[in-house]
């Protein structure tokens, strides 16, 4: 910063100076400056340049003990924002699950274990009054989290004047009058949240909600201290100091918008012992290719991979695999703008839903570590009490199957009374959104005979709105789960749910589905056999979606960090078990 | 410094009779301004060079798909991320399929069982590089083409209007002018193409918005400078017609600057495309541009060089060779070195 | 009579697209210390190139020495390094150009290149330099020398350009001054002034110079000798009054009869027929017998030697040889001719005129 | 020369007017919307989210009410960033770009000149075609491939320079300001090259070396100062040509500037970032070209003294 | 020589007119030009002259002022039918055979365009052989015309010049400066062309010039131009024989002749306009001192120079 203002002194030394002649001086000796400094880098780069920037980073270039406890790591995006009413992005969700804590905390096996809760809360015999205690822990400013910190972030994620957008989508339906205060007909201070004393916070429910405690570990129900948030106001969550931390970590040296900043052990923390990371450092890099430079050259330790390098670092010991619960599919709209289309045609639906190879596509075209996906609820997210996996239920579904599309495609067809077929593939326009789409619309037209698809590749807020107004023939479309439940995912198709926007309806599906959480909300066993079988009426009789693949992620991660947890859902990952062995 | 006289026959100093429309005539072969231009590039290396690289690449653009024995678009995804292998050359060591993988050198095409050649290698869905460059070509060469001849046409309109009718008319255009050159150009060509449908259209629509500012201000100048040229005056006093001044006169005239801008518009087209791809607002799959090509290769600079390479060269080598052309041109058609 | 420059059988060539230009084709002339040698000729005749050669201003890339030598005090110039030509420039030898709007440095104050040649070719110190320089523009009459000096070109009138070009000329006291048609540009009653001035200097620092022009009234005016060139060669050279009134080359008899004089009578003026030669391939023998009413058979095929019509009065025409017949000028050559004494149509008793 | 400014500047603003409602209405013509999860949220919730935004309001309100905000010089709020003004947040990245992009300018423009004079004066020599080779490259190899090249060779593999972000100091300009350079190098050099041509044509030129200037004054002293002040109107586009760079190179070499996060908002629909970002990208060429038309005109002894316009 | 062809009464063009930089390049100017003559007009660069010349032909549309022809003013709104007419009758000469023809247009062309506008002539080979004719009387020929302009010599493109004008057998011609651009020895080719042609066709000339010598040898009638006025009008003898106007008699003062013993003598007189000392009020303008010997002077003026005019 200190050269950046010299600098533009200069520039307005140039701009004054009446004589050219010294301003064309001063360039020149710029240049040679810029030279010498170019040549002269690499003798001193390390030594200078941590004298330069005091702040920023210069532990991770001092004396380095064997086991300095610091991570540096590469972000794909900015941080829109740590105030927690308002996150809707995954660098919020995850930062936020790192630097705050709610009642609950997913663990290193991925089960919400209380956390600010003292252990497991009281339930009402209707299951729908939780009554939670909470432990001593305090706000990184010293002060005590009370029952009240929760009352207060809730209610104020639901307060109108906040806007916030994921408050009244998580509460809606689950907790008591939020879609009454959604619809305006009641004040948000009539949220079923209560602080009945400083540790004592009673939470009523709409309804029996199955998952409720693990929705307590996401972000959005994480505690805000309301006199410091007041106190703040308009500033409240501008940078990293007008947020106060409850969690593993604070942030540190975010000016808001920046494309960096650390997370520091929070000493604050009731569980500080786990802790063994001191420093975080992040740097927001967009550019795959410059994220794999930088861990090449030792300056990150984890770098995310994309397809092109995922090939050429197979063999890697440093490359690992991440399973992700993002299931991406086919979304077949059977009305566009309220005129039937092709794909109201169930032959025609099962004819695309098995024409592609997913084999290929997850080893060739991704290459990211993604598995096919033959089924709408990932692998390896929900278990039952025997940790049994929700997959292992129904299986594999609508496989490919090229005899079998092609079969169903010209039975579609003569149904249709229609030769041949043109199809939009509305998709995004990533770099591998695109690709997969290439290779989606040349599969399905190799093996659907008469099928031309003609791609449609649009950013992604052009495609939700495309979506909303239900202005598109097929998708390709993603979901990821809000919470660790299976509903997540099968509510999207009730019958004119908010996020079905393809005319989708099946009253057989709708009773099962909304069965999960009415009737057999309270019976785990018929609950877990009614989402099953709603998922298989979806996927292999209606062929309502068409999945394409669950998303893996792969990174290369240096041999030396040990401890980091992904999570399913929620923050991607959690530091607070992560620690340095073995490097030098 | 007289000399010493030699004997010279009395005959030799007859008086002779000069026709003096003798002296009238021209020896020199008569040449059109054309023709005199064509002499003048013909000595220019490069100018001639760049004719034949042009030539070539847009005859391969055409061509080089259907030389290919692998379709553009077809996916052989078992043959993904090859590297160029040629027929006869894989024994000098070159273009042998070898490529680097996870470090080190293997022969990908042995790996893959692969038992044909592609001459660019493949990508990453295992298409054949050599028939994506030409097309990629050729729908470069068409946007850059079209795009040229739109700023050209609304360039030479507008600048030849503003500067044939002058006064008010030229005053007002140019304002109107000065404003748009405050435009961040890209800024606006990036909203734009947000707005519209994408594809080649809008790409086009998009880099004439405002790409005939500069054709524009040429134009404007050189009619400036011709019409008050005395040729021009002099039609005039004939009683020809703007019209009959304008076509006759003054198009031919300055027709050499205009070919020679457009010359430089077609390489600004084609890199503006490119530049289009990498902040992704280039052209829809399957349709792919030279930009898009080397948009996708060129995060695989170290593993892939081929997916990047190879339309690289084309581009640059289109790039070089309009702009050596231009610079031909330019010294061709520039009366200053007339002699 | 000391010869200050002599140069010898000249030839020199540009390369050009078309080929190679024969711009000079053996030039001979000597350059007489305090003389004014006027070099007339029309535009490709060689003239302007015959002086850039002398002071070795032509491109490097495209024109080249074929021949012949130039004696400046003894030293060949034609054989001086570059370095070495630097120091003859605008010291010994210095040029005024044609057109005073653009051979001046436009975004120069004039004081700095007035300045530069003292600079350049004389010890001495800035504020010396700066105060000859003044006393330069004083010379060529530039009112407020002073103000001036911190004027950029454009600030001057195209008369008071030529001015301050003949003081940069000036600078170093040359010992040739070169002038490449320095009044064609300008206004009649300009040029007048012009061309006081450059004799009144000329007069003052008893320097030669050459003086190139197409315009016979000025060299009437300014010219002690006149060589005419015509297709790259010196046709005729002589004294002015050698020139005007005895002259012998056919050439030089249709320019001089080409020009009405104020008290011509209404009759048909003599007019030069065709156009001038083509230097890509020059005609063999008398370059100009193509348009020449008085052309021999031998002209066609053989070059003519320069006869001598007295000492200072050389012409190169077969006319002049023994065999060749009498011809007749045009009337108004013969009526020059009468007032000379010496030619074969003189009228007077006396010699000269006054 | 005042009435001339005065009439400049009335111009700016109305250009900055015409850019500011092409640009508010571009927007409100793109599809989608900026609040980017909103298909997921009921009607009733979507509209407090509107409302907070102004967007419930109808189009005419918003643009008087945005083009009022502009003219107190406040460019409303992010979307993306929930709680930053788009103030602040072009404030925060204007440093990293202003570094580099000045640099990069005057880096490309002092090589280009420098290797247009010896192209120029050595014309049709080997000195002539290999820097016309090196013009030619720089604009013929795009930004971001020529940026991938530097990061690898001198960051990876050699590690001269920092491989990316904005942490080594100035040392982490470096390469992005090279990669920057090409543009303008190439550019520079081409129109030095033909200018010094013209200029060392010229009779004055003549003039100075018959007054015995050596090659070297007639370079410096005469032919470079005519020679470069027509370079001055080219500036104008040239820096609108860094424009574009950063925003590739920014991306590349993740520098927290403008272009970087430009492109961010283009890619989440951040209104109020594209169109603040495009507003001050407009300021800033604005008032580049009025500084070098001024400039021009003081340079240049021709137009200065006779006060003139054009 | 009594017929008027062309009266021109009070002729002003202005340009920039109401700027600050307002320039009046032809200042209220009168005089006639008759049926058959030469008119010279002379003076220095920017004094007018050419100004004049073309806004006599329309090339500019006069700030004040009549230009009439045959009785008719040219500078009346006008059909389209009557331009062209008054376009035929009246033709131009240019002053540089460089700018004047069309670079890349073929001579066959360049004489033809009048021909086609005007539609003289039916098919392209009485186009064809019209231009020939034309070719011929200007002194070249057949094979010139399928060559371009580039290809000849400045004598020869100055000839096209007046083979252009004579296609359409203009009436009267203005020589914009027609020789100044040429070398001695091609001018005479061209002097004496313009006045065959006059003897021939009884052509009218307006002949521009600042080269005086010439202009007096091919005018009958000369006028002299000094700032935007015209300060004297003469017949030629009588202008050079007698010049009354003090600017007049510098610039002829000025001329050198190729004449050593002339030039030897030749004393230079120079004109400073403060000179005049004109009063306020006192009335400037053109006066007959003597016969068809007009001088822009105020009245006092025109006494002393009628006193010294009849003393000689």
């Amino acid at each position: 910063m200190i050269i950046v203002m010299n600098f533009s002194e200069y520039l307005k030394g140039v701009i004054l100076l009446k004589n050219s002649k010294f301003a064309w001086l001063l360039s020149l000796l710029l240049v040679v400056a810029l030279f010498l400094a170019a040549c002269g880098g690499d003798k001193e780069e390390g030594t200078e340049t941590t004298k330069d920037t005091e702040d920023t980073d210069a532990t991770t270039e001092e004396v380095a003990t064997d086991e300095e406890q610091v991570l540096n790591l590469i972000m794909n995006a900015e941080i829109p924002t740590m105030d927690s009413a308002l996150v809707t992005d995954a660098v919020g969700f995850d930062l936020l699950n790192n630097v705050n804590e709610g009642l609950y905390r997913l663990n290193q096996d991925n089960v919400a274990e209380p956390a600010i809760s003292e252990g497991e809360p009281t339930v009402s015999e209707d299951g729908l009054v939780y009554t939670f205690t909470l432990r001593d822990a305090n706000w990184s400013d010293g002060s005590p989290v009370t029952a009240n910190d929760f009352e207060f972030a809730w209610k104020r994620a639901m307060n109108p004047d906040t806007a916030s957008e994921y408050g009244p989508y998580m509460m809606d339906g689950v907790i008591k009058n939020a879609t009454a205060i959604m619809e305006g007909s009641m004040e948000y201070t009539e949220l079923g949240v209560k602080a009945l004393d400083e540790k004592t916070l009673e939470v009523t429910l709409e309804k029996p909600t199955p998952y409720f405690l693990s929705l307590m570990s996401f972000g959005t129900f994480l505690p805000q201290k309301e006199e410091f948030v007041t106190a703040q106001g308009e500033n409240y969550a501008k940078n990293s100091e007008a947020v106060l931390y409850n969690g593993p970590f604070t942030l540190a040296n975010w000016d808001g918008t920046g494309l960096s900043w650390q997370l520091l052990k929070n000493e604050e923390y009731w569980d500080k012992d786990t802790v063994k990371l001191t420093e975080i450092n992040y740097d927001v890099v967009k550019e795959p290719g410059t994220g794999v430079n930088l861990y090449s050259e030792g300056q990150k330790d984890k770098a995310p991979l994309t397809g092109e390098f995922a090939m050429q670092y197979a063999a890697d010991p440093e490359l690992i695999h991440e399973s992700e619960t993002s299931v991406f599919y086919f979304k077949y709209n059977q009305e566009r703008l309220g005129e039937k289309t092709p794909l109201a045609n169930v032959n025609i639906r099962e004819a695309i839903s098995k024409a592609f190879n997913k084999q290929d596509l997850v080893d060739v075209v991704l290459a990211n570590g993604s598995v096919p996906a033959n089924y709408l609820i990932p692998k390896d997210f929900t278990f039952d009490a025997d940790a049994n996996d929700f997959r292992d239920v129904n299986g594999d579904m609508a496989e490919f199957n090229a005899d079998e599309a092609k079969a169903a495609f010209e039975t579609g067809l003569s149904e249709l009374g229609v030769s041949e077929l043109t199809i939009e593939l509305l998709n995004g326009d990533t770099e591998s959104a695109k690709k997969t789409g290439e290779y989606l619309k040349n599969q399905l037209e190799t093996n659907l005979p008469g099928l031309t698809v003609k791609l449609k590749e649009v950013p992604f807020n052009v495609r939700l709105d495309l979506d909303t107004n239900q202005d598109y023939e097929m998708q390709i479309a993603g979901w990821g789960p809000d919470y660790q439940d299976p509903y997540t995912f099968m509510n999207l198709w009730l019958t004119g749910g908010g996020n079905n926007q393809m005319s989708y309806s099946n009253p057989e599906y709708d009773k099962l589905v909304s069965s999960s959480v009415n009737e057999l909300a309270l019976d785990p066993e018929a609950r877990w056999q009614a989402l099953a079988d709603a998922e298989k009426i979806l996927i292999d009789e209606d062929f309502g979606i068409g999945p394409i693949y669950q998303r893996g992620l792969m990174h290369l991660q240096k041999p030396y960090v040990k401890g980091i947890v992904a999570h399913p859902f929620g923050g991607d990952y959690s530091y607070k078990w992560a620690y340095i062995e073995g490097k030098n | 410094m007289s000399l010493d006289i030699k004997k010279i026959p009395a005959e030799s100093f007859e008086r002779v009779h000069i026709d003096s429309s003798q002296a009238e005539r021209i020896t020199k072969p008569s040449l059109s301004f054309w023709q005199d231009a064509w002499l003048r590039i013909r000595k220019n290396k490069g100018a001639i060079a760049s004719i034949f690289i042009l030539v070539f690449i847009i005859i391969m653009a055409f061509v080089g798909p259907m030389v290919s024995p692998h379709d553009a678009e077809t996916q052989t995804i078992t043959h993904a991320n090859l590297p160029p292998k040629v027929q006869g050359l894989e024994k000098l060591g070159i273009f042998d399929g070898v490529g680097t993988l996870a470090g080190k050198e293997v022969d990908l095409y042995e790996m893959k069982k692969v038992d044909t050649y592609y001459w660019f290698g493949t990508d990453g869905l295992g298409r054949d590089m050599f028939s994506r460059v030409w097309e990629g070509t050729q729908i470069s060469l068409l946007i850059a083409f079209v795009a040229a001849i739109i700023d050209m046409v609304i360039g030479v309109a507008y600048g030849g209007i503003s500067g044939y009718y002058g006064g008010r008319v030229d005053d007002i255009m140019q304002r109107v002018v000065e404003i748009l050159y405050g435009i961040p150009t890209l800024v606006i060509v990036i909203l734009m193409l947000l707005v519209m449908e994408p594809g080649v259209t809008a790409i086009i629509i998009a880099i004439t918005l405002t790409g005939w500012i500069g054709m524009s201000r040429i134009v404007r100048g050189q009619v400036l400078k011709f019409k008050n040229q005395e040729f021009v005056l002099a039609s005039r006093t004939l009683g020809a017609s703007n019209g009959r001044i304008i076509s006759k006169h003054i198009l031919p005239n300055i027709l050499g600057v205009i070919i020679i801008n457009t010359m430089f518009t077609i390489p600004t087209a084609i890199f503006f495309e490119a530049f289009l791809s990498f902040i992704g607002l280039g052209l829809q799959a399957p349709d792919a541009s030279l930009g898009t090509l080397i948009n996708d290769g060129y995060k695989l600079i170290r593993f892939q060089p081929h997916i990047l390479l190879y339309p690289s060269i084309v581009l640059s080598l289109l790039m070089i060779a309009f702009n050596l052309l231009g610079d031909g041109l330019r010294d061709a058609f520039d009366p200053k070195m007339k002699d | 009579m000391e010869k200050i420059l002599e140069v010898k059988d000249l030839e020199l060539s540009f390369h050009t697209f078309a080929g190679e230009v024969k711009a000079i084709r053996g030039v001979n002339f000597d350059l007489i210390k305090g003389e004014t040698l006027a070099i007339v000729g029309e535009s490709g005749s060689g003239k302007s190139v015959t002086t850039k050669s002398i002071m070795r201003l032509l491109p490097e890339h495209s024109s080249e020495f074929k021949n012949g030598h130039i004696l400046f005090n003894g030293k060949d110039l034609t054989k001086l390094t570059d370095k070495e030509m630097q120091k003859i420039r605008g010291k010994d030898i210095s040029m005024i150009f044609q057109d005073p709007m653009t051979s001046l440095n436009p975004t120069m104050t004039i004081g700095k290149q007035i300045m530069e040649p003292i600079l350049k070719h004389r010890n001495v110190s800035k504020s010396v330099a700066h105060k000859e320089a003044v006393d330069l523009l004083r010379l060529v009459g530039m009112p407020k020398p002073e103000a001036r000096m911190k004027q950029y070109p454009h600030q001057f009138s195209g008369g008071q350009r030529q001015r301050i070009v003949i003081a940069i000329a000036l600078a170093c006291n040359p010992q040739i001054l070169i002038a490449d048609e320095p009044t064609t540009a300008l206004d009649v009653t300009i040029q007048a002034q012009i061309l006081e001035l450059m004799k009144d200097l000329q007069k003052k620092i008893n320097t030669s110079i050459i003086f190139i022009t197409h315009d016979l009234g000025v060299v009437a005016n300014v010219a002690d000798r006149v060589a005419v060139m015509y297709g790259g060669k010196i046709v005729e050279i002589g004294t002015v009054d050698e020139i005007f009134y005895n002259p012998q080359h056919p050439y030089t008899w249709g320019l001089l009869s080409s020009m009405p004089s104020l008290d011509t009578a209404d009759e048909k003026l003599y007019a030069i027929p065709g156009t001038p030669p083509d230097l890509l391939s020059p005609p063999k023998g008398d370059a100009f017998a193509l348009r020449s009413d008085y052309a021999l058979k031998i002209d066609l095929e053989e070059t003519p030697p320069f006869f001598k019509v007295s000492d200072t009065h050389y012409a190169a025409t077969w006319l002049l040889h023994p065999d060749a017949p009498q011809v007749d000028p045009p009337l108004a050559i013969m009526e020059r001719m009468k007032k000379y004494p010496g030619s074969r149509y003189y009228e007077g008793t006396e010699g000269g005129t006054y | 020369m005042t009435k001339y400014i005065i009439r400049r500047i009335v111009y700016m603003f109305i250009t900055l007017f015409l850019i500011a409602s092409a640009t508010f209405f571009l927007m409100k013509a793109l599809p989608g919307s900026p609040i980017s999860s909103a298909s997921k949220l009921p009607p009733s919730q979507l509209a407090v989210v509107e409302a907070k935004y102004g967007l419930d309001q109808p189009v005419p309100v918003q643009y008087a009410k945005y083009m009022l905000n502009l003219a107190k010089g406040d460019l409303g709020n992010s979307f993306q960033f929930k709680n930053a003004s788009v103030t602040d947040l072009i404030m925060n990245r204007l440093g990293p770009s202003v570094l580099i992009g000045s640099q990069g300018l005057i880096l490309g423009v002092a090589i280009g000149i420098l290797l247009g004079m010896i192209a120029a004066l050595r014309q049709n020599t080997i000195w002539d075609y290999g820097s016309t080779l090196i013009a030619i490259i720089g604009i013929s190899i795009p930004s971001f491939v020529f940026a991938t090249l530097l990061q690898y060779w001198l960051g990876v593999k050699w590690g001269l320079l920092p491989v990316a972000l904005w942490k080594d100091g100035w040392m982490s300009s470096i390469l992005p300001s090279i990669a920057l350079a090409m543009g303008p190098l190439a550019t520079a050099s081409r129109f030095i090259r033909t200018e010094m041509i013209e200029v060392i044509s010229s009779d004055y030129i003549t003039l100075a070396k018959s007054k015995g200037a050596s090659g070297f004054e007639i370079a410096f002293k005469h032919a470079f100062r005519n020679a470069l002040i027509p370079l001055i109107t080219v500036l104008g586009p040239l820096a609108a040509g860094l424009l574009t760079g950063s925003l590739v190179i920014e991306q590349i070499f993740a520098i927290p500037g403008i272009g970087e996060q430009f492109v961010k908002a283009i890619v989440s629909n951040d209104f109020s970032i594209i169109m603040g970002t495009t507003i001050f990208y407009s300021v800033f060429l604005i008032v580049i070209i009025f500084v070098v038309d001024v400039l021009y005109g003081i340079v240049d002894p021709r137009i200065r003294l006779s006060g003139g316009s054009k | 020589m009594a017929e008027k062809l062309l009266e021109i009464k009070n002729l002003k063009q202005y340009f920039n007119q109401g700027k600050p930089n307002e320039v009046r390049a032809v200042d209220d100017i009168s005089f006639d030009i008759y049926k058959g003559e030469t008119l010279g007009l002379v003076g220095e660069s920017g004094c007018g002259k050419s100004t004049t010349g073309r806004t006599i032909i329309r090339l500019y549309d006069a700030t004040d002022g009549q230009v009439i022809y045959d009785g008719v003013n040219v500078h009346d709104k006008k059909s389209k039918k009557d331009l062209k007419e008054f376009n035929r009758k009246m033709q131009m000469i240019f002053q540089d055979p460089y700018a004047s023809l069309n670079p890349r247009m073929k001579v066959l062309d360049i004489i033809a365009e009048g021909l086609d506008i005007h539609g003289l002539v039916k098919n392209p080979k009485e186009r064809k052989e019209r231009v020939v004719e034309l070719l011929e009387t200007v002194g070249l020929n057949r094979e010139h015309a399928d060559r371009y302009a580039h290809e000849f010599s400045g004598g020869q493109r100055q000839r096209l010049g007046i083979a252009r004008a004579l296609a359409v057998n203009p009436e009267f011609i203005i020589a914009d400066e027609p020789i100044s651009a040429l070398d001695v020895s091609i001018q005479a080719q061209v002097v004496n062309l313009l006045k065959e042609l006059q003897e021939e066709k009884g052509l009218t000339y307006l002949f521009i010039a600042h080269d005086l010598s010439m202009v007096k040898y091919i005018s009958d009638r000369i006028g002299v131009m000094y700032f935007g006025k015209l300060v004297e009008l003469a017949t030629a003898e009588e202008l050079y024989a007698n010049p009354m106007h003090p600017y007049t008699q510098s610039l002829l003062s000025a001329i050198p002749l190729p004449d050593p013993n002339y030039e030897r003598t030749r004393v230079r007189k120079s004109y400073d306009p403060a000179n005049h000392n004109y009063q306020d009020g006192e009335e400037v303008a053109m006066r007959e001192v003597t016969p068809g010997h007009f001088v822009y002077c105020s009245e006092k003026e025109m006494k002393s120079l009628k006193a010294i005019s009849s003393s000689k």
